[in-house]
């Protein structure tokens, strides 16, 4: 896959409807794609192929994607022409199947949802029909309510807030008598939040916290402490033979568990020559 | 204590914490002490307080759980010069929970997903949770016991506010007998 | 900028931030404005700040490195109380943070919200570092150059332990029960 924008558009059909309505675009947040920002989402241009996870990321979910499709077009939400929605709503979903994109079941429901909806369209209305009987009235509810709410995050996010707006004060308790108190943590609150936290982490799968004795993990923090990243520190120095063999396998070990985890760097300049360890 | 005896106190109070204090908790750290001040002196010195700071660049600012001391907003450009770390940015999708939660409290996970068309994740509520900007209200008698979610004064202390009211009024939802069917019907893009 | 216009952000400097901010450096926060005050604007609001605060109950100070607003030691009675009214506790999130600090070092900050599934804000390793029980280690080679860092000697002393390798295993933990005394099992009274 490549960005070369001289590439056809994949997806010009469904945009081009909606060049003409760029300005109405502006205020939509947007991402970043490789931490160069976004603006807008693209109209009618092409989109690289690797943005399009990004650009579907951009969308908190099928009713945030529908607004925008709406508004792209600048309809009324009340108002929607169901096809030409389901239309561009499928071919968006075509289009992120063929990418093999990961699809929430969340946006699968919704193109069942607007496909139902077109075809109670195409049935023949009663004459007078009542606007319960109006096949999107739900749809209108839920994407109403969601804009709803939308907006109110976005208003909420606008409001002064702490540590971006607002700081509190931090004013310099001179040398009284009484000195303001640390917090006091017993041993038992540690292990008990440590013992919670990898529990969780665990049910998360995904992680497992590993389980390295600490005494490498306590070895591999002396091997940094005793780094200073200008300068090279003899491998030999961080074994000392007082301490007996195992001693030398723990500062062995905690050295390879810091070479792993790219924690440090070794450095030989001949076979045979000293190795040397520098902190990165 | 008379109010101006009160007011230098009070400062000295609100200077030494970042947490908000109540006229209450203020009022019970004077109990015992022969010249006690009664409530209303001290909302009084606090009244007089608030005018006192009105063009520093600290403000005494009442919010939900109590009055605190803060720097004004209007100078967050050269305070923020001070430090090189960028405040905390909130996503979409975590503004958009806890603005559900806000304004429809109590409300369990489901309406929350109902409404925003999308799962929750767990690490979302977590997050608000440990920013104690949620808490848990209790739970619904519906199968599964769903937990019912409200906001805490954290949350109204966070966003500089006194009270849920404070909170921008929702945008009003266009009344659906505005829409005319045969207006919509005659829509002929069918296809 | 006048003097008037630069009183309020020097309040809002000095309510900022503990330290003392000397004159050069206040100087330096405004290059590149245009507007920059002079050395001697900023000597001036400072004259004018300190004589504003005489009789409040923080003053603005000058020490070796320069002007702090601190709180006035003539009402030290009052702030004691308000520590003894609230003892300062850790949250749940710093807790967990020191703990995989402690039983992970060297651990990176990316790694510890990886194994919380939440992040953990700049203000809990700021906290654990003024505390002396967290230190900065180095550096991982990653983008980024994200800081490694493990606990300190303080950090062994106050849980009075000789060596991390004192810490009970995880398996230890998790079999442990609800009492143990000598660790101080049935004490419940965070969380």
């Amino acid at each position: 896959m490549s960005n070369d924008p001289t590439q056809p558009s994949l997806i010009e059909p469904l945009m081009s409807s909606s060049v003409k309505n760029a300005s109405n675009q502006s205020e939509m947040p947007f991402a970043l794609v490789q931490g160069e920002p976004l603006t807008m989402i693209p109209q009618d241009l092409y989109i690289p192929p690797d943005a399009l996870q990004v650009f579907l990321d951009a969308f908190e979910g099928p009713l945030d994607l529908l607004l925008y499709l709406i508004k792209r077009q600048n309809l009324d939400v009340l108002n929607i022409p169901i096809a030409m929605i389901t239309k561009q709503y499928m071919e968006y979903i075509d289009l992120m199947d063929t990418m093999a994109l990961e699809l929430a079941a969340e946006y699968l429901v919704m193109a069942a949802m607007l496909a139902e909806i077109k075809s109670r369209m195409l049935l023949p209305r009663p004459d007078e029909c009542s606007e319960e009987d109006d096949p999107r009235a739900e749809l209108i509810r839920r994407l109403q309510e969601y804009e709803q709410f939308k907006k109110a995050a976005e208003d909420m996010d606008a409001l002064d807030r702490l540590e971006r707006d607002i700081f509190l004060t931090n004013i310099e308790v001179p040398n009284f008598e009484v000195e303001m108190p640390l917090p006091d943590v017993k041993m038992n609150d540690l292990l008990m939040a440590f013992r919670d936290v990898v529990n969780r982490a665990e049910q998360f799968a995904s992680h497992h916290v590993q389980r390295e004795p600490l005494s490498v993990r306590e070895r591999m923090v002396l091997v940094l402490e005793k780094l200073s990243s200008d300068q090279f520190t003899s491998f030999l120095d961080f074994f000392d033979v007082s301490e007996g063999r195992m001693g030398v396998v723990v500062s062995f070990l905690a050295i390879l568990e810091l070479l792993k985890e790219s924690m440090i760097e070794l450095v030989q300049s001949e076979n045979y020559a000293p190795i040397y360890i520098k902190a990165i | 204590m008379d109010t101006e005896q009160l007011k230098p106190i009070l400062e000295a109070l609100f200077s030494a914490t970042e947490k908000p204090l109540a006229i209450n908790f203020i009022y019970d750290l004077f109990s015992g002490d022969i010249d006690q001040p009664s409530k209303d002196d001290i909302r009084q010195a606090i009244h007089e307080l608030v005018e006192k700071y009105e063009s520093a660049g600290l403000e005494l600012k009442q919010v939900a759980s109590g009055f605190r001391f803060q720097i004004r907003p209007d100078y967050e450009t050269w305070v923020a010069r001070l430090w090189d770390q960028k405040p905390p940015r909130y996503s979409r999708a975590l503004l958009e929970t806890v603005a559900l939660i806000a304004y429809r409290q109590p409300i369990t996970r489901g309406e929350i997903e109902d409404i925003r068309g999308v799962s929750v994740s767990t690490n979302i509520i977590k997050t608000l949770q440990e920013r104690e900007w949620v808490k848990l209200l209790g739970h619904k008698d519906l199968p599964g016991k769903p937990a019912l979610y409200g906001t805490t004064k954290e949350f109204l202390d966070y966003f500089n506010l006194k009270s849920l009211n404070e909170l921008p009024t929702l945008s009003e939802i266009k009344d659906l007998n505005q829409y005319h069917p045969e207006l919509s019907f005659a829509d002929k893009n069918l296809n």
